[in-house]
């Protein structure tokens, strides 16, 4: 009973990036920045799910892009195009587009990069006007700059050092270079989305948890906000600036 | 008849395939991946007198064969079990659900044994005395056989639902705290919880779980599972329930033939959402291989 | 200076690798994969004081991640060992081996002690009161703290060479015991001896192993090892070496982040005879990786 | 560290039978009747080697035969040519051939028949006479008969069934047809290994024990003879009618 998806092609886009493009059904994705639930093999070693969001999506072909980062993503890196798949998808809320928003940005770190795509698109395709805002440590993570330049004239990429685009981190960069924006979409290491929301701007962020099932029946992934708690893979990835909770 | 029928105390179940208490939220959840009223029946999430949160994050690790949790018995509280998941499963399960309840005193024990009890949703108590992510989530009352006597003895005065006893397999001899839990009064008996356990990131030299230590569950802990309920089966007269690292119908067979009347799965709902409609349907099959006409036919086969 | 050198009491090791008791004969059967001088040191198969031919066949059984053994401590009696196995091993091997013995009464462990200790290749003797799968091969000496600490404080006063107590972790509380042992005068602590557990064969529903029961090793026990090292690390101050599952360089130095000074590999060398070999080998480029100067250094290092 | 062997050939030569060929070094085997252990992947779903013994080999290029049987083997009978696999070998004694018989008989029962056919070859290459006499359940289980045929014109198959050859075991068919030898060479199921020895011929037989390493070191595989225990990975898998131990 498992949703097996084929894979038409992975392929190294950053150093230890990979982009890999899946045939199967995409019906049911309903928001940018929704999330699969990969099985890596029937290897009982990567015995759970890696989560991977959903970069870019359109009928029955979705796209991935991950970072090797331990032996499961390993291993998905040496999948080979006409391999099988099997995928748990979609899963989680994803970005909610605001509608009645003047000028938003999206803002996106490392492995947060990739699901901001999909909502780039349909923000474009809103006719919505949107900066866009992408940090890497180095010259050689950068990826996506080109995809972005589709759906946005404006986009920034910054690095850690310097190597490429504006030096510093997306936060120091927006500040230095004063970009301005009514609401924004953010994804990215926890200590940037914290940052951002000490900042008091307004917008969602999509966090991450450790998961067991991806789907909401263990209660593995639930992130403390400031009313209660949400399940990161149910009722998140993405969170509203105004609940997110920082544990000083 | 229906020759994958099974019979627990208060219950008769058109399978014996439950999924576990904590792999398996309200149920709802599961309904959209599947009907859930193919199971035949399953526990609910660990509930208690009063809300928890549980542990912090992460709580969760990955082990060769397993996974750790140290969820920490996240839970509404029972009231609000009663009030709100179980008007959402009523919509979509209508079968009798089994109530995993936990605790920290026994008054707190009895008090959530009593108000669950009025619920006619369900069919039997499963009382957890073996969580093992909180210092005061019930596991005291699972390493002793004194203490977890009298607890189910208290537990059985306030309740006529049967009394389903969830033990743990952190302790030197499983047999004597089952004999104990038998003598006072319990109706079945579920074997096992989690091991304890641990994984360490290397990478930062730091345990992986936030709590440090959690509850290992999968394929790793059959053995150790069907050797639990092997062992008990031989030693006591009540029902027992199998769980522990089952993934599919050759370890249910093997969980029955060890002596459990009917099987839960725990991690495996996790994997794979379809874990027990899988389970539930290549059952018929195996058995037509194996020449297993009835599959209560097979309960303690092992000892014979 | 070596940087994979670690001490234990009355040995310095040249890295923390050692075969575990059991998997690695009595050593010479693996010098015709490697040289196996490049171990720090091996601990022979458990030893008693008579010949034992240990359980009946089958005693072997594959579980996910692991497996089960009921050998039973077969060996041909410490005189054998001392005449005959010590002898071969002394031709292809030039440091100091750990004595694992084993017996049913104290008087029989005492007895292969006094005799093991006058043998010069001898650098420790490892008390094997854990084995899961003889009756009377110690394993009651390691479940009770009381027992196990008067055994320890007998043996301590017949020989002159340090002492490590191998424990059980079929045990509600090894703290409790470990801390016994040291009490006694241990000299360090083995965690962990295999957990028990069986399998059944659904073909003929009859458990697989002979003996029924058997001893559970392998990837699928590493977190209950590491729990446990982890747990005693915290409760006592004589050198733990770490044993359960370790298949590799990474898990070694889990292992020993979690408070372990060495770390002994059992399953891994059956399963693969040149595992020590590879992990001594990969052990040097995983410290870099993570810079990690000294292995010594990162014992214990998770409770930071 | 592992010893990898590359497959040549893996097909299906009677039902659930396959034979496997395999490139590799080969120039440790010293006599038929030694085995190998194979791991089947790096599932730790099948945990430990499989032991199967060689049927026949020549320089760099070795075959074995072996029956589905559970969940490890039906794996192997995945494999293709081309891939890799980890292999110890070889193991074990092995036969001895025996200098001075005037005939000798070889004996073999299903998944036994496979180590005979080197012995068969070998035999043949000493000029020395010799009988074969290979039983299986049914015809299609029937395997080797053709392979046999090239060494020794003497070759009989039975079925229990009777579907094929000679009707009943090999035991009985050896009685009925009266078939006379002064030794044998047998390898089969425990069963007819023990019929053997209580009959009184004189000969060597081939066990088998489950086994944790197959190399000597765990102790698994021990065997009880009538002097004393045996590893059937190391002193075994061959032993001597004179040594064989049967329990009543
Ligand atoms: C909702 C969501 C969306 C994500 N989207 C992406 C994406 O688009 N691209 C991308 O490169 N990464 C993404 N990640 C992170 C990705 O899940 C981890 O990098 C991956 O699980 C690491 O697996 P591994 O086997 O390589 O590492 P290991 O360290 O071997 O994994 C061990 C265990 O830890 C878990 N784990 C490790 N790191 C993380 C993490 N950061 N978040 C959650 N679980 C983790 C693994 O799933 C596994 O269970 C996302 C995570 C979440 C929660
Ligand atoms: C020395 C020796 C030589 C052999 N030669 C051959 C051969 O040439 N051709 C052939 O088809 N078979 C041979 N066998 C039997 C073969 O090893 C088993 O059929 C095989 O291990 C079954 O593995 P499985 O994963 O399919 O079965 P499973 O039942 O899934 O295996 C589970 C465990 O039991 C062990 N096991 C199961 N049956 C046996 C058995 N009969 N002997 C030893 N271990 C067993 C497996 O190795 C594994 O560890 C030989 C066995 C031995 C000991
Ligand atoms: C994420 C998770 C949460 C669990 N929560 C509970 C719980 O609330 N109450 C309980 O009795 N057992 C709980 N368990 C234990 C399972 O019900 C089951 O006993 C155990 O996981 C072994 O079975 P398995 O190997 O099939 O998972 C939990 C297990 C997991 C993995
Ligand atoms: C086949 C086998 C035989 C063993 N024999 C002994 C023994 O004689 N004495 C002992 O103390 N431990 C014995 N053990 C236990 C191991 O030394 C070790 O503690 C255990 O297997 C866990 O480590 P591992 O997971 O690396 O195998 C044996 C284990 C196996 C698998
Ligand atoms: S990962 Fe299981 S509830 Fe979210
Ligand atoms: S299988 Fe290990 S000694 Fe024979």
């Amino acid at each position: 009973m498992s949703e097996e998806y084929l894979i038409k092609s992975n392929q190294e886009i950053a150093y230890n990036v990979f982009q890999m493009t899946l045939i199967g059904d995409t019906s049911k994705i309903k928001n940018p920045g929704q999330f699969m639930n990969i099985k890596i093999d029937d290897n009982y070693e990567n015995f759970l799910r890696r989560p991977i969001s959903i970069s870019s999506y359109k009928e029955n072909e979705m796209t991935i892009i991950y970072k090797i980062f331990g032996t499961g993503t390993k291993k998905l890196s040496y999948k080979k195009s006409g391999d099988l798949i099997d995928i748990l998808c979609p899963l989680g809320n994803g970005f909610t587009i605001k509608k009645n928003t003047r000028k938003s940005i999206l803002i996106g770190g490392g492995v947060g990069v990739p699901p901001l795509l999909e909502l780039a698109k349909q923000l474009k395709n809103n006719k919505m006007d949107f900066d866009v805002i992408i940090g890497f440590p180095s010259h050689r993570d950068v990826f996506l700059e080109n995809e972005f330049k589709k759906f946005s004239e404006s986009i920034v990429v910054c690095t850690i050092d310097g190597s490429y685009g504006e030096k510093g981190n997306v936060l120091e960069v927006i500040k230095n270079k004063q970009i301005s924006f009514d609401y924004y979409y953010a994804c990215g290491p926890e200590k940037m989305l914290h940052a951002l929301v000490k900042e008091g701007y307004i917008g969602q962020l999509s966090f991450e948890e450790r998961m067991g099932c991806g789907f909401g029946a263990c209660m593995g992934c639930s992130h403390k906000t400031i009313q209660s708690y949400k399940r990161i893979c149910k009722e998140g990835p993405v969170l509203e600036s105004s609940e997110v909770y920082i544990d000083e | 008849m229906n020759n994958l029928e099974v019979k627990l105390p208060g219950m008769t179940l058109s399978n014996p395939i439950i999924p576990a208490s904590g792999c398996f939220g309200f149920g709802y959840e599961f309904s959209e991946y599947y009907d859930i009223n193919i199971l035949g029946s399953f526990v609910f999430k660990g509930t208690t007198l009063n809300s928890r949160y549980g542990n912090p994050n992460p709580r969760i690790a990955e082990t060769y064969a397993g996974m750790l949790n140290s969820i920490g018995l996240q839970n509404p509280g029972v009231e609000e079990v009663i009030n709100c998941e179980l008007v959402k499963l009523k919509k979509v399960y209508h079968k009798k659900v089994i109530a995993n309840i936990g605790g920290s005193t026994e008054k707190e024990y009895l008090e959530s044994v009593k108000l669950i009890s009025k619920c006619s949703q369900i069919g039997a108590i499963e009382l957890n005395i073996s969580c093992p992510n909180v210092k005061d989530g019930g596991i005291h009352f699972g390493l002793n056989k004194d203490i977890a006597a009298s607890l189910v003895k208290a537990v059985k005065s306030v309740t006529n639902l049967p009394v389903y006893v969830k033990l743990s397999p952190n302790v030197t001899d499983i047999v004597e705290i089952a004999k104990a839990v038998e003598s006072a009064g319990a109706d079945a008996i579920t074997l096992i919880n989690t091991l304890i356990g641990m994984r360490i990131d290397i990478k930062t030299g730091k345990p992986v779980l936030a709590n440090t230590y959690g509850g290992l569950s999968g394929p790793a802990i059959k053995p150790v599972a069907l050797r639990m309920v092997h062992q008990v089966y031989r030693n006591v007269s009540i029902p027992i329930i199998g769980v522990g690292g089952i993934m599919n119908a050759s370890d249910v067979i093997e969980m029955m033939y060890a002596g459990a009347t009917a099987v839960q799965i725990g991690t495996a709902n996790l994997i794979d959402p379809y874990a027990c409609k899988s389970i539930i349907e290549d059952l018929p099959k195996l058995m037509k291989e194996l020449k297993i006409n009835k599959i209560s036919d097979i309960i303690g086969g092992s000892h014979i």
